[in-house]
This record gives structure tokens, C-alpha cells and sequence, in this order.
């Protein structure tokens, strides 16, 4: 139709689409999905790094990655709103999560088990989640591609705490360097996973490329996650987390182990080792919280009555 | 005691409390109700962790001993903590936690007015920095518990029960002893007991606002600013806090 | 690996799942549904300790580094244990304790028959101390599952409940790793493999009565027996169950 | 009356009373009260010292304690069940203590900080209470009488085992030591506080006297607890709780300070350090247990119904 046809030229011309603008259904129900699953990874992502604030070992890093934390849940907050813009409330996705009919990013069933897993979620996981978001500023919904521009700075600091957090391990006491070690072996592959399936084994792909909700394939931004990482670990003087890691000159890139795929396919099915955890942990918090949110909405509605009736 | 010594028990005082409840609310996060509270209460944690740098790295100077802020955090035992019994006590649910801030807020809210007045300088610098933190968080916390004391019958309830369990922690804020004395005298710090009437007019405008009856019992539990008799859930809450520091001594972070 | 590192791993991971196991039962102590029930769930949890001085302490004789049961206790970190994930698990409600206990009884019931014949003499003599606790162990927590299964409808929906959360960490009871294989040629424990079909006649048999129904997935979480990848609950135990070690190094007690 | 007489005789002659003689509504009363309270004393005694089962610092010390806690629990069963005796269910007295219209002893409302208070606890509240229950095995109840005897057996061997773990405490290291003193000092006036209150101000005495349910004063008794207990804590090298402690040669006893008896007063209305906690702990343990009553006592019916019908 020639709406389809204006709205694919604005896109291929790298003019933004507005939320007043006509859209095809399609386009909007893709990037509500990917939104909300951004959004709802955010959220859910407070638990892993939340296992450890009462525990930091300094009052620095306490409030470094409470701080962080928080920011992550700032981060929910912008991608929930650019949801909306599309037409969907917090409370419908939020619903859709809790009833597992949504998916948050699996890297974040995984567990945090010593505190360098903490300086390693920042360097790693943060690292890996940037290099996706980079390429994200370029989508073309414009509530999006700003969202991302406002969070990949952020994240740009949380990865280089994160990283400076790996440092003190690394260099640390023989203790503190094993426990860097573990991390890295534990995080790595799911972190490498995180960039989704081979480009070969990708569907919805295509349409998602030509309308710029995708910029770029998840084969080439994982082994752009690589290139930048394994020097990083080499600096630490950590041992390769895959000894299939190795320059390759010819092509320019590290080569790598691929990984295995069917725990990533475990993890989505909700079979990895913190799905029930987290999900019972958001669905709990959400209805304990229940008589809260009724409560402060009450009073608001009693507020606006009192003025009304005193004007 | 000398006068160094009271200094530095006053210092203890106001470092704990800021710690030990930075601690339980930061236990909230990523449980809130809503996002926004995540956020807020994370931005609550933050300010009382800073201010526990400024109160305890203030406290290592005076005494001297060559330890840290850090040192001061991590490797007390509950015994030497000096930090009142009500920011201790568990979270309870959601109304609970913000009722606490709430009183707490009040109490630091009429104390900094006075401290950033000190004749100690660095103390006057902390509370000058603390009394904007502190002003925020009390009108935050007092809306809450007015949105929550005068909303739907269960939150309204809810409320009331926390106010009853939480109000006789309140009077240890208001006890003196030999320190009180001393940095009144030294006009560091004003007597507890005078801050009692501005306390009770902030606390009462409020909890009217939000429906809640103050409890009319005038017993009060303490034990906690003196480090006499702590609850029983302080030494859980260090086992958690400390852990890393206890299993992995002397490292750096 | 060498067969006493071998051995050494086994022998942790006997004492690690009744040392983790009988902390998480003592959190009952005083909390229990019914009075009879803080006793028989003591009674547990001392057979428990009793059997972790047992296995660790031949486990450090093993090792030769001169140290005690209590030190593999106390003074280890997470990464160092080698317990199934099952018995880390929070404790839930009544019935998932008593479900998770039975689960493992019932494993134990199965090994210790087997163990009592090792070709290791101080295994055998281990296990035939242990194995007449486990008969009464398994005996009762499997009446309770019939009980609680077959009660009414909420107790029957909740031991469901139950079980579905706790299935997924049966699995990690029978796979085989070097170590296993290592003993088994020695004859000094059978691979877990060959526990299976017992296993799950006894547990049939008794969940049918309790009519409840094993979930038909066939996945199994794993990570702990090797020590891999525990679940985020077990730093938190430790961090509790080895604060005084932790805090008073070198201390007699 | 006759019946009065007869009863009194019996007493009078050491002959105990048992369920199915007849006694005066007043006798029935008082001894449920005083059973009960000490049943639930039992019971509410595991809190404290379960509060440092999960952090006790050796195997053995974890097991000793398990294993004094499970004989509380067995106290409290035998106690229960003489209070059955008289006609009162132990669900009907649960209820009562629930609703606060039964006590249980004071001490237990007093936190356990440190590690020294689990040794205390068993030197101290375990002392006073033997030296409280020695006496009553001569009361005049025939089944009370009894559960005292099988109790004071075991209670012994409590105290003398928290004894030792008070020697390892106070010739230890400096914290430890510092601990076992601690420990005395905060539960020292509660546990001389146990015995009741002065004879002079105590009521219900004298019946209870003339009836044996109680054997000896309030006021002998917290004499006999403090002169076997001072020179323990000599022995162990501890500075004494109280100025006031000092060998009297003219009585033949220790004189000792007058405690704080508005503190035990607070402590009975409620105020207390912890009976806000204990009570919460004990009914939300009663209240999260019914659906595993309910269930027990469902399957029971039905189990009998299918024997039944089988026959």
C-alpha cells in the first residue's frame, strides 16, 4: 500500500518513526516485544547484582552497585514508557511476564555465586548488553533509539566499574584472583549467548533488518563482543575462559568455541538455574506489593475528591 | 570517659544508624512494589551509605587508631554498635519499612537542624551535606505514610499495625546519658530530649494526615545507642554484612 | 586426579549434603506446625550433624593437611562444597521440607544399603551406622508425604507444589563424573546410576499413595556435586552457619 | 467439707494426688496455670537458644544445643500432658498463651547476643529453673511431680554442659572471655528474677504452700540459686554482676542487690526486649502450621474410613 511504501522510505532514508505515526501492525507488535522483553530484562536483571548489595565488602562498592542497580531499574522505566507510546501499559506487560507469556534476557538466570561475579555482570554482561544497544541507537522508532542513546551511557559506566571492580580481584590476593577466574569460566559462554542464535538458525530477522529494528546481525555483534573482550581478559592475566579462543589473522577476529546451544534452548525453556527463583521473586514482590499500589491509589483518588469538592 | 571518647561515641551513634538502616532498605531492592520505589529507596540507601562514610570516617579520625570508615563497618561486633534499636528491626512489609524511614526522616530531620549549628566544624560540614538528603527524604516518606495511613481499608490497617509495633523504639531517640551530656556541654550536639517537641509536632501532623493514632503506651525499649542490649537481629544482619570481610580478611576491594 | 582426590571428593560429597541438609532442618527448631515435629525435625538434624562429623572427618584424614571435620565445615567457601543442590534449597513450607527430606531419605536409603558393603572399611562402618538412621529417617518423612499428599485439598495442592519445584534437583542424585567412576572400579561406592531404578520404585510407590504426581519433565539441575555451580542460597547459608569461625579465627570452643 | 479434709490429709501425709481423685476446683486451677505456664516456658525457651543454632561455631556445640533445644520440646510434651491430666487440652492452653492470656516465664523474653548467652543460658536459666524444679518434686500433683523428676534429670545435665561451654568461653580468647561477661552481666538480675517476687509482695503463696504445688519461697530459693552460683563464676574468673555480691559469714549466705523489679514488672505487662517477637514467632509457627494439621488429621480420617470399610 502507500503507506507501507512512505513508511519503509522514511525508514531507509533514517528518518525516525513517531509515535503518531501510521505503522504496520506487524512493525508494532515486533518492537513492543522487543521493548518489553528490554524492559522486563532490566528489571529482572536488579536480582542477580540485588544478591549481593548486602553483602559488598566496602562501603564504596556497596554504594557503586546500588547505584548501578538502581540505574537498571531507572532503565526499565524509559523502556516501559517507550513501550507505551506503542500503545501497551507497564501493568499489561508486566502481567504477560508474570504469566511467563514474556521473556527477560536469559543471562540473568544465571546466578551470582562469589563477588567477583558482580565486577564480571558489570564488565561482561554489561559489556556484551552495550555493543547490542550501540548498534540499537540507529533502530528506527524514535522513542527507542533515544532510550538507547540515555542508556548506553550508563551502561557505558556500569561496564567500566564493572571492569575496575574485575581489576581489584584480579589483582588481588590468590583468593580473590580464583574467584575472578570462576567467574569469568561460569559467565563467559552465557554472555557470548546473549547475542541470540547463529544468524543461520535467526528467524524474524530479515523483516526486523529492513524496518531497523534490528541494525545488525547477532553473529557480527558477538564476535565485535569478542574482539573487544579477550584482550580485556589477557590484561587481567586471567586464563581463556574457551580454549578455542585464538587471533585469527586471516579474517581479522578471535575465533571461538561455539557454544552450546541447547542450555541456552534449557535456560529459554525455563529450565536454567534461576528461572523459578527470579520469576517467583517479581511475582511475589508484585503481590505483596498489591495492597501498596491500591492503597496509594486510593489516597489519590480521595486527594482529587477533597480539591474538587473544596474548588 | 574523656571528651575525645564521648566524640567519638556520638560519632558512632549517628554512623550506625545510618549504616544499619542503609542495610535494611537496601534489602528492598528489586522486591519494591513498584518500580519507582525501587528507585527511591535504592536513592534512600545511597544517602545514608555516604552519610556512614562521613559519620564513621569522622569517628576513625577521632579515634585514632589508624582503622577506616570500612574498618569501623565491617568489623565491629554487635556489641559495638551504638546505633538505635528501630533501625534494626526487620523491614516487615512495605508500610512497615517506610513508617521507620518516616520516623526515623522526622528525628534526623530536627537533629541536623541543630548539628549544622555545631561548634565542631566537621560536624557542622556532615550535617550541612546530610540536611539536604534528610529534607528530601522526610517529604518523601511522609507522603508515603499518608498516602498509605489514608488510603484503602487494608493499607489503612496495615499502617496502624506498624505504627503500634514500631512507636516503642521511638523514645530511645530522645535518651541521654554521660556523651549526650558532654557534647552539650561542648555544643556539639543538643540534648536528645530537646528535640522531642519539634519531633512530636512533625510526627503527629503527619500520622494525623494519614488517619494513624500514636499508640498511647510511654514505655520505650532501648539499649541500642548505649550498645548495653541489642535485639537479637542485629548479629544476623552482620553475619550478612560482614561476610566478606570476615572470611577474606585484609584484602583490598 | 588421584584416587585419594578421588576418594577425598567422595567423601565431601557425602558429608557436604548431610551437613547443608541438617542446617537447613534446624531452621525449624521452634517453628514447627506442632510440637512433635520440632522434636522429630532435631532428631534429624542431629543424625545429620552426627553423620557429617563422620564423613568429613575421615574426609580430612584423607586429605592429610592436618585438618578437622570442622574445618571443612566451617572454614570453606562455597565453590569448596560439594553437596547436591536439593538440600540447599530454601526449606519453603513445612511440606516442601518434609517432601525434600523424604526425596533424600529415600536416595540415602537406596546408597547406604550399597555403601555398607564398600570395599573402604571406614565407608561400610560409616554407612552402617547411618543407614539405621536412615531407615527410621525414611519411614517417617515418607508417612508425612502420604499424609500431607493424601490430607486435604489445600495440603495435597501444596505437597504438589512441592514437588514440582523440587523434582527438577532430583536427577542431580544419579550422574557420574570421573570420581564416581573412580570409585566404583575401587568398589568403594556404586555409580549413581545404578541407585536409579530402586530409587524410583520406593519413590513411586510412595508418592502414589500420597497420590501425588511426578512431573514429566526430564531435566535436572546440576552444578553442586561437582561443584560447578551452586544455587545463589548457599552463600547465604554459609554466611550464617560460618560467622563465628569466620569472625573469632583460631578459637576453641 | 470432708472431701476437703481427706485431700488435705493426704497432702499432709506426702500421699500424692492423681487425675482421678477428687480435689478442689481452686487445687485444679492454680495447677493448670502453673503446669501450663511452665509448658510454655518450654516451648517458648527454644527461641532463644534456637536463635544461635545455625551459627553455632563447631559441629559438636551445634549438636549439643540441637539436642538440649529437642529436650525443651520433650518438656514441654510431658508438661502438656499433665496439665491434660486435669481436664485442660493442650490446644485450648496454646490458645490461651497465643491470645496473651497466659504467661510463660520472663527470661525468655531476653535476647541471646552472643555466643556466650547459648552457655549462659544453660548455666544460668537452666540453674535457676532446677533449683525452682528440684523443690517441686516434692508437689504434691502426682504426674507434675513426675515430669519434674524426668525434667530435673535432664536439665542438670544441661546446666552442666552450658557450664562448659561458659569455661571454654571465659578461659578463652580476650573476645571470648569478654563475651562470657558479658553474657553474665545482661542475664544475671533476670535469671535471680526468675524465682518470682519477694515473698512479701508475692500472692496466691500461702494456699499454694499448704497445697505443695509450691515447696519452698520465692525468696528461699533465689538464695539457694545465688549462693551454688558465685563461687562458679569465681571459678570461671568473671567479674561479678553485681557489687552487691558478697559473702555474708553471719548468715551463712551472700547478700546481694536488690534487682530492678520494675524491669521484671515491664517485662510481665509485655515490654520486654523481645515478647513481641516471641509471641509473633509462636503463632505465626501455630497459624502456618494448620493446613499441616488439618491435612495430618484428614488423612487420619480417611485411613480409618478405608479400614473400616474394609473389614
Amino acid at each position: 500500500s502507500d503507506q507501507e511504501r512512505a513508511f519503509q522510505d522514511k525508514i531507509d532514508a533514517d528518518i525516525k518513526i513517531e509515535p503518531r505515526d501510521w505503522m504496520p501492525d506487524d512493525y508494532r507488535r515486533t518492537l513492543i516485544r522487543q521493548i518489553g522483553q528490554h524492559a522486563h530484562s532490566e528489571v529482572v536483571g536488579q536480582l542477580p547484582e540485588g544478591n549481593w548489595i548486602t553483602r559488598a565488602p566496602t562501603l564504596e562498592r556497596k554504594m557503586i552497585l546500588l547505584a548501578k542497580v538502581q540505574d537498571e531499574a531507572g532503565h526499565g522505566l524509559y523502556l516501559y514508557s517507550a513501550a507505551e507510546t506503542l500503545g501497551e501499559s507497564r501493568d499489561e506487560l508486566v502481567r504477560l511476564l508474570h504469566e511467563g507469556r514474556m521473556k527477560y534476557s536469559s543471562i540473568f538466570n544465571y546466578p551470582t555465586l562469589n563477588w567477583a561475579d558482580i565486577g564480571a555482570v558489570g564488565w561482561l554482561v554489561d559489556g556484551a548488553a552495550i555493543v547490542n544497544q550501540v548498534a540499537l541507537q540507529r533502530t528506527s522508532y524514535g522513542p527507542y533509539s533515544r532510550a538507547m542513546v540515555r542508556i548506553c551511557k550508563e551502561e557505558s559506566f556500569h561496564a567500566r566499574q564493572g571492569y575496575h571492580a574485575m581489576m581489584k580481584m584480579a589483582f588481588g590476593s590468590p583468593a580473590q584472583k580464583k574467584m575472578a577466574q570462576d567467574a569469568l569460566n561460569r559467565l563467559w559462554f552465557p554472555s557470548i549467548m546473549m547475542f541470540g542464535p547463529s544468524d543461520s538458525e535467526s528467524t524474524h530477522s530479515e523483516q526486523s533488518m529492513a524496518w531497523k529494528i534490528k541494525v545488525k546481525s547477532n553473529d557480527e555483534l558477538r564476535q565485535q563482543y569478542i574482539d573487544q573482550t579477550v584482550p580485556q581478559i589477557e590484561y587481567l592475566g586471567l586464563d581463556l575462559p574457551d580454549p578455542g579462543l585464538k587471533w585469527n589473522a586471516e579474517r581479522g577476529h578471535y575465533d571461538f568455541s561455539e557454544p552450546d546451544w541447547s542450555e541456552l534452548f534449557d535456560v529459554i525453556k525455563g529450565n536454567g538455574p534461576c528461572n523459578t527463583d527470579r520469576m517467583n521473586a517479581r511475582v511475589k514482590a508484585w503481590d505483596d506489593g498489591q495492597w501498596v499500589r491500591d492503597g496509594l491509589m486510593a489516597h489519590a483518588r480521595k486527594k482529587a475528591a477533597r480539591q474538587h469538592a473544596a474548588e | 570517659m574523656t571528651d575525645q571518647n564521648h566524640l567519638l561515641q556520638f560519632l558512632l551513634r549517628q554512623g550506625d544508624n545510618a549504616l544499619i538502616l542503609s542495610h535494611r532498605v537496601s534489602e528492598w531492592c528489586g522486591h519494591s512494589p513498584i518500580l519507582e520505589e525501587d528507585i527511591a529507596l535504592a536513592n534512600t540507601a545511597l544517602d545514608l551509605i555516604g552519610q556512614t562514610q562521613m559519620w564513621l570516617g569522622y569517628a576513625a579520625e577521632v579515634q585514632a587508631e589508624g582503622k577506616s570508615a570500612d574498618d569501623l563497618a565491617f568489623l565491629r561486633d554487635a556489641w559495638d554498635f551504638r546505633n538505635i534499636l528501630l533501625v534494626e528491626l526487620p523491614n516487615g512489609d512495605f508500610g512497615r519499612t517506610l513508617l521507620r524511614q518516616f520516623l526515623f526522616d522526622a528525628h534526623q530531620s530536627v537533629l541536623m537542624g541543630r548539628l549544622i549549628k555545631s561548634s565542631d566544624d566537621t560536624v557542622a560540614a556532615i550535617a550541612a551535606k546530610a540536611s539536604k538528603e534528610v529534607a528530601y527524604h522526610v517529604e518523601r516518606s511522609a507522603d508515603t505514610v499518608v498516602g498509605l495511613g489514608d488510603g484503602t481499608a487494608e493499607s489503612h490497617e496495615r499502617m496502624q499495625a506498624a505504627l503500634d509495633y514500631l512507636w516503642p523504639y521511638v523514645g530511645e531517640m530522645f535518651t541521654s546519658d554521660d556523651t549526650d551530656t558532654a557534647m552539650a556541654i561542648a555544643g556539639i550536639a543538643p540534648e536528645p530530649s530537646t528535640l522531642r517537641d519539634e519531633f512530636h509536632a512533625l510526627v503527629t501532623r503527619v500520622l494525623t494526615d494519614a488517619t494513624l493514632t500514636i499508640p498511647g503506651g510511654r514505655f520505650s525499649h532501648k539499649g541500642g545507642r548505649t550498645g548495653e542490649m541489642h535485639t537479637e537481629h542485629l548479629g544476623h544482619l552482620l553475619a550478612t554484612m560482614q561476610w566478606l570481610q570476615r572470611a577474606y580478611p585484609g584484602c583490598e576491594w
